[in-house]
């Protein structure tokens, strides 16, 4: 699957992931990959992300474990402080809530606490996103958790040629990255990363141009933005849009520049409004760009409540390509 | 197992009524899910009907369960009505939780279904503190926790374990062994010969039963039972079954052991108990025929009255958060 | 210890907080309390928040556990689903990492997901705070992660009468309540609460009238911020000081109010800065009162960085009343 | 035991140093707080020295061990430097951490040092993962994790043994049972009888023995060590002991049984062992002395190098959290 990264057709986040793994771990023997079903003997990962891997790397570098998340990211934890660079999955985000500690506690904190005499170069990967009916426990965004937790960066594509550039630079960094992957969107297909190809982290991209209203999105959610656009055009709303990439360190720079030339905002993402990411954008937005908006930035996040299962209210929980450009035109008229 | 729980005959029929209600539940889902008719993340329990037939055999509607993502089994035998059940997987108002829960959160407290966890380990600590709560009240409660073998490897499990034997609660851990965790065989996840040996590590009683035999997982159930009321404490039974399907409806199983596989199928559990009832002249073919057509009716119905019942309200997007009218 | 709430003499919070859970276990049998080495041949908790409970009113409704967070928050989401109002210490804050799937994904959810069939009247006491010098892994303040989980009431008290009033109100409410006690400040010294007293959670207080800026704080860091007055005032500047009390669900109306009068505000709290409760409040505010600030809402919490040990380097990581000051004063002129 | 793993004489001597400077530090550290020249919490080992003393005894600096709060018996047998410890502790730039850590988390990787946790049970899952390095990288270097009897009823134990099971690493899971949790006494907590029974739960190799005796202690540390670095996996080890003081620094101790700690504390081991040593004649009394007073000596003047030792400077407030110069 690796040469998916050559193609010059379209290929899938999946694949884009796959090839990055596979070109990294091809470039450097430190690099390992460990979660529950990883390994080919158990389908290369549920959603195959991993496939192919342990049958050309090996089952050493590339191990299944037992349903332990603790045991999981200590493990990779250790290794790193030995000269590895793991990758661990925790299949779903939801379930980094069993291995709060190590991560927290552990990962994110031992460069400091050992006064920079370790660290811990380990990139967790996990996946998430409502859209599959799965219901209140396996759909949850929770990217702010980790972005309040100091030491942590936390990473969310939402494109192939971006999953790959992303994961190269996860797997660089010589501190812990929180990778996150939307489950929907695996099979969207998008233009094939040169191999190799490195997507700085803590560097937004505007996805698109425009001159009246800014929208800050990343992972799924900034597709649905990029499908508003049209709607927005033909209201004749010029929109801009950001793809976050980096939620922590986040692009301050090149969304406060955005937002200064537009002078409106529109911060949306899947992860419930109240406290979210959103909240850190906007509050960051009106310092630095004070009595200089023409309106108030907007979040439109899920509403306080967790994830429904019954269709029509699990539609209607993450912002839309249609809600997004709602309120970007209330934000404009 | 000692052979003085062994059911009689009435209790190993009412066993044989839930067992092939699970058994046709099973199948009905997967065709209709097949058929489109409904969308969800299906957890197929086919093959492991038994163990929960025959532990609710061993309880009473006052009793507590709390079970998993695997649970519809569980719940269905515990007394969970179809029409509630296929509401709630179908997303409707009519459904146990409004169509807010789904699939792998049913949840119904009159026939004490307390909580279904889609988290692996996750039903053993909320059961411990239900079961505290019948030795607080005094009342002879039992509380069962399901969950499968790749969560007897997860933190949660050995936490709850050793709660349980330090503080004697009336709870039965009931470990379904279907060999595998999602795709890992269990000898790839499990440092444990039998989960069974690690009650030792709580100096509580465990015992390795076969969950597809009636009469044994009764027995062992009826006997966990007993102890719990009894003020005895909680118990670890490990009931050795086969998940006959994917670990998800779609998965295409690849990482199985065919020939394991076809022999379990073969040696299917509901049939075969079905013959042994006929044979030793417990129930007539016609007597089973005829529940097993009840039973058909009886989903036709449900499966109707859930397709028929209405979705939610979008006003129940922010309801059921905090309680309603409660200051702030 | 229980009477120490009908004292006239001023109390501790741990007496305040003693008394409050006194005399609603005395009121309710229904009231249980669970944790490490809460009862009494444990020492009635560590700091003694707890003591006296088990000999009064018996080992079967305080009981002390063994070292096993996700155990002791199952068995309290337990009971509670069986009638019994139990109320979980988790020693300190930085222990919920190892039981966040227990909050998280159940005790938040399950009145949800199961569509109001049941609920989880629990309260999980939590002390935290810097002060003490037990370095990076002890005294983190976590409050935005639970507010940004919805069903979940998170709950800081800064004085004595407040501990008990909201304690009376976390322990009535249906829903579960993250209580945040901070250890420096048990022994923090105030008036006696009135036996029975309740402060409703969602209401904020006004903890000392201004006119020029409005600060809000919560926890420990509202001490600090009233210590600043005075050199405010010396200043010429006149800060109205408010005590969120609680985090979430927070009081919009009286903070809005107070900065619509002011035109000016700083949040300060202890935790990092950086996606913290601040910048939900920054956010509302500069949309509410979008135009009429007269400066940005400023923040002050913890830099982005694990709380350190040596003494000079933690009495520089929280506000303190000199950069609390500080902060405002630049606001303001 | 199996005995044929009994230290030498020379061995014992090299135990004894060891313990002998464990004690002594553990002596001046409780003198410097209490006469508040320093202040930190402090969780004294005091009682506890025979068990690292003795495993560091079995291990080469290359050797990896991750302890916890109640870890810095631990680190100086492992040999942390005393001027690096007591600058770390007193918060000094000089410090391992350059203060930044603290007594609960020292770091020491020149000496194999990796993590000192004051999360309980967090030491395990850690090792494990180093073990595996070593076990990737085909060096026989061990990895040894400590931690108390309370955390053997914590999740990341159950989780940790079985991983290092399944994978066969090459760590030691070192349990110094001192019978208290915090405040709690072993039984109010622990369901298992030892906690090495837990082993079994993990097809593990496990033992309980007399952690101050320092051939018994030695004996199992030799053994694990031998098994690990021959690729036959972990060992459980239980090493019995008691903590003469509180929990922490200032605790009262009032929930301990008087009799029994009066009882631990007349069978200091470390004096017991040093009596031992002469009556063998494996060392002398001057020897012992003399050993004993070069501590005293080292101690002084890494006390006054700590206190003589700047603080670090503010801008080490927001250093190491990332790498300096890494883009973003
Ligand atoms: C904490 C956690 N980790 C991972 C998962 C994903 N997951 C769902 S079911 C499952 C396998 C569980 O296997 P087992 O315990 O044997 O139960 P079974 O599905 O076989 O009934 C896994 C890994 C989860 N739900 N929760
Ligand atoms: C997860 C977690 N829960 C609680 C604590 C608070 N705590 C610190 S030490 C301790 C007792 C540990 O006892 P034990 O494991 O026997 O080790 P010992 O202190 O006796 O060496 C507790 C409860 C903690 N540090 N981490
Ligand atoms: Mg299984
Ligand atoms: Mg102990």
């Amino acid at each position: 699957m690796s040469d998916a990264a050559t193609q010059a057709k379209p290929v899938t986040i999946v694949q884009a992931l796959n090839a990055a793994l596979n070109d990294a771990m091809a470039d450097d023997d430190s690099i390992l990959v460990l979660g529950e079903d990883v390994a080919d003997p158990e389908d290369g990962g549920v959603v195959g992300v991993t496939k192919g891997l342990s049958t050309r790397f090996g089952d050493r570098r590339v191990r299944s474990t037992p349903i332990a998340e603790q045991a999981i990211i200590g493990a990779a934890i250790g290794a790193s402080l030995v000269g590895y660079k793991p990758i661990a999955e925790i299949m779903l985000m939801n379930f980094t809530t069993v291995a709060m500690d190590m991560i927290v506690n552990h990962a994110a904190k031992l460069r400091f606490m050992s006064g920079g005499q370790t660290n811990v170069p380990i990139v967790i990967r996990t996946m998430t996103g409502t859209g599959m009916g799965s219901g209140g426990q396996h759909c949850d965004y929770l990217e702010a958790w980790f972005a309040h937790t100091a030491g942590m960066k936390v990473v969310a594509p939402s494109n192939p040629a971006d999953a790959y550039g992303l994961m190269r630079a996860a797997i660089n960094d010589p501190d812990p990255v929180l990778f996150i992957e939307n489950l929907p969107d695996y099979w969207r297909q998008g233009e094939a990363p040169k191999p190799g190809h490195v997507v700085p982290l803590g560097r937004a991209r505007v996805a698109r141009e425009g001159t009246d209203v800014t929208i800050v999105s990343y992972s799924r959610v900034l597709n649905e933005a990029l499908a508003a656009v049209e709607e927005l055009e033909r209201a004749g709303i010029s929109a801009e849009i950001i793809d976050l990439r980096t939620i922590s360190p986040w692009d301050r720079e090149t969304v406060c520049a955005s937002v200064a030339k537009t002078a409106r905002c529109l911060v949306t993402h899947e992860a419930v409004t109240e406290f979210g990411v959103g909240a850190e954008i906007a509050a960051t937005l009106h310092t630095e760009l004070f009595g200089k908006l023409k309106a108030p930035v907007a979040r439109l996040g899920a509403p306080y409540a967790p994830v429904p299962f019954s269709n029509p209210l699990e539609t209607a929980y993450a912002p839309t390509a249609k809600r997004i450009a709602e309120a970007a035109m209330a934000l404009v008229k | 197992m000692t052979s003085n729980y062994a059911p009689d005959g009435a209790t190993q029929l009412e066993i044989y009524k839930r067992a092939a209600l699970l058994k046709a539940n099973d199948e009905r889902s997967r065709k209709v899910i097949m058929t489109g008719r409904l969308v969800m993340p299906y957890y197929s329990y086919r093959g492991q009907e038994i163990i929960p037939s025959a532990m609710a055999a061993a309880l009473t509607d006052a009793d507590y369960w709390v079970t998993i993502y695997r649970g519809i089994h569980d719940m269905l035998a515990k007394g969970m009505p179809l029409n509630d059940l296929w509401a709630e997987i179908a997303g409707r108002v009519d459904g146990t939780c409004k169509g807010k829960g789904g699939p792998m959160h049913l949840t119904y407290p009159k026939k004490g279904i307390m909580v279904t966890t889609g988290i692996v380990g996750s039903s053993m600590p909320i059961a411990n503190g239900i079961a505290w709560g019948s030795q607080l009240s005094g009342n002879d409660r039992v509380t069962v926790a399901t969950f499968g073998d790749g969560a007897s490897n997860i933190g949660a499990f050995h936490e709850s374990l050793n709660l349980a034997a330090v503080w004697k609660l009336p709870v039965i851990f009931l470990c379904q062994n279907n060999l595998y965790g999602e795709h890992t065989i269990y000898e790839k996840a499990t440092a444990a010969k039998r989960v069974a040996d690690r009650a030792a590590a709580y100096n509580m009683a465990g015992v390795r039963v076969n969950g597809n035999d009636p009469v044994e997982m009764f027995a062992a159930a009826r006997e966990a039972v007993e102890r719990a009321r009894a003020g005895e404490g909680p118990t670890l039974i490990e009931a050795m079954t086969f998940r006959f399907h994917g670990h998800v409806f779609g998965d295409a199983d690849a990482y199985m052991d065919k020939a394991q596989k076809k022999a379990a199928i073969e040696a299917d559990p509901v049939p075969l108990f079905r013959a042994r009832l006929i044979a030793e002249g417990i129930a007539s073919e016609d007597q089973l025929a005829a529940i097993e057509a009840a039973i058909e009716t009886q989903i036709d119905e449900a499966v109707e009255f859930a397709l028929a019942s209405p979705f939610p309200g979008l006003e129940e997007l922010t309801r059921d958060v905090y309680a309603e009218g409660v200051d702030a």
